[in-house]
């Protein structure tokens, strides 16, 4: 496989602000690449810069192995939807869709263009729309319009910003399962920006999470859940979120929290006395299951549908876990337990400084 | 290639950028005259660097011109703005009368002010003008409106109001219909009267709208000419005479071309200083206006 | 398509040129300035016989200013080019803003006038700078001007008002020709008959009978039947214009001077305590008779105040109560008498004039169709024809004043001519010459306003005499 | 309390109609002097036989005052100002929206500074200047000096309609394919065509209603109506009819401008003001 979308070393400031800062960036021939992160870390700023709108302060961007720089947003041959839509307000759905059939680089003759039209609109459920002018369509509209837009052309990638944000739930969760399952996206290489990282994990091939311009970890979503490279992107995935219980090293390269309640042996590559965070996530602490045992007390339960998520004392600690229904029933405030949770899942971090949050620790 | 980027902006100004040396050219040549004695008798004139401000600044009839512009400025520039905040305020409530009367609110600031001058010439005058006749029935009729030194200048800030209220007007207006409802809906609730309201929410959020059109009819009045000159070109008397009338007078009609380039470069200081201290000010006031719609 | 190549290089030239002009300017110094006067006229470059259809086929510009001379002149434009061959465009401003006009159009050094119509006092303003062109050697070159224009027919006092050195100062009557007198005007004082006769009143013969005439009148004729009748209409309006007519006459009859002139040196004079006292009992006299806004009074307003009975009587240009007078032109025709008006304190009946000239454009392309104009606008035949059949009276040439025909029509007017007569020695310009006239005068009809206005006397016309000494000295 | 509600509310419309008198009465007495025959201007006030005679005498040029030709003057200068405005300013006021540049933020300062700049600074030196090029009384010497007026207007405005236009619909269409060129003309310029139009009727009246310019850089052959109108001041006897019937026409394209658009003509005002 080869390197459709690369970006080197990437710096673009506005003003003041930094908001790519030397960015790496490498998408494959044919992905679908997720990049995560929240508002102001600069998925924006990527998707333009791979796009040409933006003209990074240094640094290079690469399609298809050919430097971009000095190449106009019109010849980079990518197409891209806009958080914004950036629908015309002055033409109709139709007329939106038509725009880049009547450009000069895409230009189709009409009736083929008609055809294709009908095709996409088709695919999206929008073809009773095609008439309306864009203000009189409802937002879940304007967006499949708008992804219809990019997907009527043919394009070398697409770079879809936040595509799915303005949807209510249920949508969002309906358009998810559509767009994976477009011929044209599974073909092309996409690069798919989004703040949610269910949505990222549902569709990426791989996924990239961003922070202060830079990008800190870049993987499989098996990679990314099970390696997090630090506790932000630990915090990131995952909900109700990972479990992060401050404590230290010991002698034997165990866990012992900051109170002493909980001694868990891990197998850390760290001095001892380092502090650390362990990371528990909640639906890998079960209330009866093989592993390491640790005893505290219900401190509240809250059902969620068919499991329900129990928060419990440990010490002065609380914890978090999510157990099927049948195994909480009876469990009331105050009530003692028994968790476990498996070696295996434990994750170890640097404890979190103001600058930066505490990195991921090997284990053995 | 990236110097074409860099570079497109301007090259989209360059037309515009030509042009506007094009007017800068003529300041410019303005200021240099200052230094001169330039003038139609003396057509080859001599450098005597800042000889024509001194001569401004010591001559009586500058200090005259300049409190009369002033006096001007001010007055005009008052009335307009409690008019036109009252007429907006009026026009807000938008009843059948005020909806159809807004539709022709614009209509006086349509024509030209050197017309409205001469329109009001016309209605002023004491033996055959029409605003005589009207007052006849109040005791009113010989007012000489124009005549005396005062109502030569009160009859010049008229035309002013005449004409420029409604611009103020429209802004003031224009702002009304940006306030956010909740602070209202809010002092509805809590029972406060209509003055209270006004003073407390109305006229702090809406100051910056109608500052920005007080510093602009305050600036432009300063700089008055069209009105005065079809009004009473500057008499009787000096009573009139506006900074820029006495710099028509000093470098078109007796051709002292430096001289009279000298009044109006110190009156563009002057208009310059005045906006300065209004644009810190409205900065302020505006600061002020977002604090109180946040409450 | 040939024509193409020298087209665009001509054009690219001229766009070159344009664009360095103003580099050029503001290298250099920038200034305006006439840097291309050629020494000799362009009169001498007429020779052979005069002939009226030398220059036919051309078209010469004018700037009128709107009168009844005007009206006449424009009536006959049609036999001046029957008879050269020439076309006349005009066009015409009111008094109010004509000279404004005149003075940019002449300083922007453009031409768009090839002939214009000014006042002699004019000349002392637009000579200077070059903007007029000397008329002399045009009038001496018998190519150029035909015989019947015969300039010895001229009242010689009028030719010479329009003849200036140049140097402030220096009196009339010497140096270049600068305009040609075309009609003018002496300063008399007018009275409508009716009201005179109602009330018994006789014109005055003292300065103080005249004030008190005028008090008078404004104080009894709205009761005997003259609504809204005042005592005497006099000029107002801040402008140069309202001093020359009645007031600068009175003031001369009080022997009173604008300027004294030593060694070529001037030195104001319109604060002496006699010229204080005078200009005080004129603004009295305006406040007490004169009209309602009299700060707006120009010659029309007065002019059409006694025409529509409004004003008891007119100190103004004789002139301007004849184009009331004559029959049919108002409602006072017919009921307007001519008195020369108030004699000074030793009996003086100095009279201040106003010459309509005509003049031409020193810049202008066109000299020599301008020229044959200016000689058919202030020959003979043109002059008689508008002096009997149109209003053009007062007329420049002995032969016309002396006409039976013209002399008819004027017996008709009580006074007229008597008065013409008295006045008609002593009538002259009695300003003295000087660039500086325009600002003199008007800052002079300020101070009036102001002293009408209830300030002191004696300061505001220091303050004028302070501020013209540096001006004009 | 209703009844105090409705009798305040009948006074405020009391009051709005009394400045409206006072706002319009002078318009409607022109109409009215304008209608007069000039035997009866000194002695009528309201009532009087109307004659559209002061009319033909305006429009015949027959007082010796050329005043259809200013009126055409005046249309001419003012299209050509504001078209030329239009011309350089969009481009200006588009770049400055799109991108932070060097001198950008001069640019527009010193074109708001002509704003505060007293008219006669420059007439003086345009004078001299035009004396040389031979611009004095020209149309092209007119459209010049009349972008002090109309080119800030122009691009302030603008610049706030392009600054409030987001950027992402032209990128979209770059990424559609279309050139740069393409984008701002087939999708900026259409979205902001209410903002040309309002602006461009502003510009125009400003341009048509301006006086102290071709008072003193024109003499006869480009003199616009604001000047020609004033000759009609004055004359043998004062002829107010022709003086009411000369403003009004000289009035008639601003008004008719504001009548039928006031509310883009109210954005526009509105919009440039508030944004400055």
């Amino acid at each position: 496989m080869s390197t459709a979308i690369a970006l080197r070393g990437i710096r673009k400031t506005y003003g003041k602000n930094t908001a790519l800062d030397g960015l790496e960036l490498d998408v494959a021939e044919g992905e679908f690449f997720c990049l995560l992160g929240p508002s102001g870390a600069g998925k924006t700023t990527t998707l333009k810069t791979v796009a040409g709108l933006e003209q990074p302060d240094a640094g290079t961007v690469e399609l298809d192995g050919k430097d971009m720089r000095g190449v106009e947003p019109y010849d980079r041959g990518v197409a891209m939807c806009f958080e914004s839509y950036a629908l015309y307000p002055h033409k109709s759905a139709y007329d939106n869709l038509a725009s880049p059939l009547r450009s000069p680089r895409h230009r189709l003759p009409a009736a083929q263009a008609r055809e294709r039209i009908g095709e996409i609109a088709e695919l999206l459920g929008i073809s009773a729309l095609l008439d309306r002018p864009v203000g009189r369509l409802s937002n879940g509209q304007r967006q499949r319009v708008a992804l219809g837009r990019v997907l009527v052309r043919p394009a070398r990638a697409f770079l879809l910003d936040e595509p799915l944000s303005h949807l209510d739930a249920k949508l969002r969760q309906q358009m998810r399962a559509e767009l994976k399952a477009i011929g044209a996206v599974q073909r092309t290489t996409t690069l798919y920006v989004t703040h949610d990282s269910v949505e990222a994990l549902a569709l990426g091939d791989r996924i990239g999470v961003i922070r202060d311009g830079r990008l800190v970890q870049t993987g499989t979503r098996e990679e990314i859940w099970y390696r997090p490279s630090d506790t932000e992107v630990a915090r990131a995935f995952g909900r109700p979120r990972i479990n992060l219980l401050p404590g230290v090293v010991t002698q034997d390269g165990g866990f012992r929290s900051a109170d002493g309640t909980i001694e868990l042996p891990v197998g850390a590559q760290a001095a001892p006395g380092t502090d650390v965070l362990i990371g528990l996530r909640p639906r890998d602490i079960t209330l009866h299951g093989p592993g390491h045992e640790l005893t505290g007390t219900v401190y509240v339960t809250e059902v969620l549908g068919r499991s329900v998520e129990v928060t419990v004392r440990l010490g002065e600690q609380q914890v978090s876990l999510v157990a099927p229904r049948s195994d909480t029933t009876g469990l009331r405030p105050d009530d003692p337990v028994r968790l476990s949770v498996r070696p295996e899942n434990l994750l170890l971090f640097e404890a979190d400084r103001p600058e930066r949050p505490g990195r991921r620790i090997e284990t053995r | 290639m990236g110097w074409r980027l860099t570079l497109r902006p301007y090259v989209l100004i360059v037309p515009a950028l030509l042009l506007t040396c094009g007017i800068l050219y003529p300041f410019g040549l303005g200021l240099y005259y200052t230094l001169f004695d330039f003038s139609a008798s003396k057509p080859q004139p001599d450098m005597v660097r800042f000889e024509n401000y001194e001569t401004v600044f010591t001559q009586e009839a500058f200090w005259n011109s300049a409190w009369v512009t002033v006096l001007y400025a001010v007055g005009a520039a008052a009335v307009e703005t409690v008019l036109g905040v009252a007429v907006a305020l009026l026009l807000h409530r938008s009843t059948i009368v005020g909806r159809v009367l807004e539709k022709i609110l614009i209509l006086p600031l349509m024509i030209a002010p050197v017309i409205a001058a001469i329109i009001w010439k016309l209605m002023l005058q004491p033996s055959v003008g029409v605003i005589n006749y009207l007052l006849k029935p109040f005791g009113l009729g010989g007012v000489q409106w124009t005549d005396t030194p005062t109502g030569a200048l009160l009859s010049s800030i008229a035309v002013d109001v005449w004409v420029y209220t409604p611009f103020v007007a429209i802004l003031a207006l224009a702002g009304l219909r940006s306030l956010p409802t909740s602070p209202f809906e809010a002092a509805a609730v809590d029972g406060a009267g209509w003055w209270y309201t006004f003073r407390r929410l109305t006229l702090p959020m809406l100051w910056p709208y109608v500052l920005v059109a007080v510093i602009f009819r305050f600036m432009d009045s300063l700089k008055v000419f069209d009105i005065i000159y079809a009004l009473t070109e500057g008499g009787p008397g000096d009573s009139t005479v506006v900074l820029q009338i006495r710099a028509y007078l000093e470098a078109i009609r007796f051709q002292r071309y430096s001289f009279g380039i000298s009044y109006t470069i110190v009156l563009w200081a002057v208009v310059y200083l005045a906006a300065m201290v209004l644009v810190k000010h409205l900065g302020k006031i505006q600061r002020k206006a977002a604090e109180v719609a946040a409450k | 398509m040939d024509m193409h190549v020298p087209d665009r290089r001509r054009f690219l030239a001229l766009t070159a040129a344009a664009a360095a002009t103003p580099l050029l300017a503001a290298c250099g110094a920038g200034f305006g300035g006439d840097d291309n006067k050629s020494d000799g006229s362009a009169a001498d470059d007429v020779t052979g016989s005069f002939d009226w259809k030398r220059e036919k086929g051309t078209t010469v510009k004018a700037l009128l200013n709107k009168h009844p001379y005007t009206d006449a002149l424009i009536a006959d434009l049609k036999s001046f080019t029957e008879k050269t061959g020439i076309k006349v465009e005009y066009d015409v401003f009111p008094e109010d803003n004509y000279f404004d006009k005149l003075t940019v159009d002449l300083s922007s050094g453009r031409a768009s006038y090839d002939v214009f119509m000014l006042g002699a006092y004019m000349v002392w303003q637009y000579g200077p700078p070059g903007w007029l062109e000397d008329l002399g050697p045009w009038m001496r070159n018998s190519s150029a001007t035909g015989a019947e224009w015969d300039q010895a027919d001229f009242f010689p006092n009028l030719l010479q008002a329009d003849q200036w050195s140049l140097k402030a100062g220096a009196p009339l009557g010497q140096g270049g020709q600068y305009a040609l007198p075309w009609g003018w005007e002496t300063n008399v004082v007018a009275y409508n008959t009716d009201v005179f006769t109602k009330l018994g009143l006789k014109p005055a013969e003292t300065f103080d009978e005249l004030r008190e005439l005028s008090g008078t009148i404004k104080r009894k004729a709205p009761g005997a039947g003259f609504d809204g009748m005042y005592g005497i209409a006099v000029r107002g309006s801040r402008s140069w214009a309202t001093i020359h007519p009645g007031f600068m006459t009175m003031y001369a009859r009080n022997g009173l001077r604008d300027f004294t002139v030593q060694g070529g040196k001037l030195t104001p004079a319109m604060n002496t305590p006699e010229a204080v006292a005078f200009t005080e009992d004129w603004a009295g006299m305006v406040k007490q008779g004169g009209p309602p806004s009299w700060t707006s009074y120009t010659w029309y307003q007065c002019s059409s105040d006694l025409g529509a009975k409004k004003a008891g009587m007119l100190f103004d240009a004789d002139t301007a109560a004849y184009f009331q007078a004559v029959e049919g032109a108002s409602p006072a025709s017919g009921k307007i008498a001519f008195h020369p008006g108030p004699k000074g304190p030793d009996g003086s009946l100095a009279t201040n004039m106003w010459i309509w000239s005509l003049g031409m454009n020193a810049k202008s392309k066109k000299k020599s169709a301008s020229w044959l104009f200016l000689q058919w606008a202030t020959g003979k035949e043109h002059l008689l024809k508008s002096a009997i059949t149109h209003n053009h009276i007062d007329p420049v040439r002995k032969s016309i004043a002396d006409d039976a025909a013209y002399k008819n029509k004027m017996k008709n007017l009580p006074g007229f001519i008597e008065t013409f007569e008295t006045v008609v020695d002593q009538t002259k310009i009695q300003f003295t010459p000087q660039a500086q006239f325009f600002d003199a005068t008007t800052s002079w009809a300020a101070a009036l306003q102001e002293i009408y206005g209830g300030q002191g006397a004696e300061s505001v016309l220091d303050g004028l005499a302070g501020d013209l000494a540096d001006k004009v000295g | 309390m209703t009844l105090r509600k409705r009798l305040s509310g009948w006074l405020a419309d009391a009051a709005l109609i009394l400045y409206f008198v006072f706002a319009l009465f002078p318009i409607a007495w022109m109409v009215i002097l304008s209608l007069k025959p000039t035997n009866q201007l000194f002695s009528t006030y309201f009532s009087f036989s109307p004659t559209l005679d002061g009319y033909r005498t305006v429009l015949g040029d027959s007082e010796g005052i050329p005043f259809v030709r200013f009126f055409v003057n005046s249309l001419v200068v003012s299209l050509g100002a504001v078209a030329l405005s239009l011309l350089v300013g969009l481009p200006a006021a588009y770049a400055s929206a799109r991108w932070r540049f060097k001198g950008s933020e001069n640019l527009m300062f010193t074109l708001l500074s002509f704003r505060f700049a007293p008219e006669l600074t420059v007439i003086i030196p345009l004078f001299v200047l035009y004396q040389k090029l031979g611009l004095f009384d020209t149309y092209v010497g007119m459209v010049w000096v009349l972008q002090l007026v109309t080119l800030p207007l122009i691009v302030w405005i603008m610049r706030s309609y392009f600054a409030d236009l987001t950027p992402e619909l032209e990128q979209a269409a770059l990424l559609d394919g279309y050139s740069r060129k393409q984008a701002f003309f087939k999708v900026a310029i259409p979205l902001v065509k209410p903002g040309i139009a309002a602006v461009s009727l502003l510009a125009f009246i400003f341009a048509w209603n301006n006086f102290v310019f071709p008072l003193i850089l024109t003499s006869n052959e480009a003199q616009t109506v604001t000047v020609g109108a004033l000759s009609f001041l004055g004359g043998d006897r004062p002829k107010y009819n022709l003086t009411a019937a000369a403003a009004l026409v000289s009035v008639v394209p601003p008004l008719l401008l504001a009548l039928t658009i006031q509310r883009y003509l109210v954005r526009g005002l509105s919009f440039g003001a508030v944004k400055s």
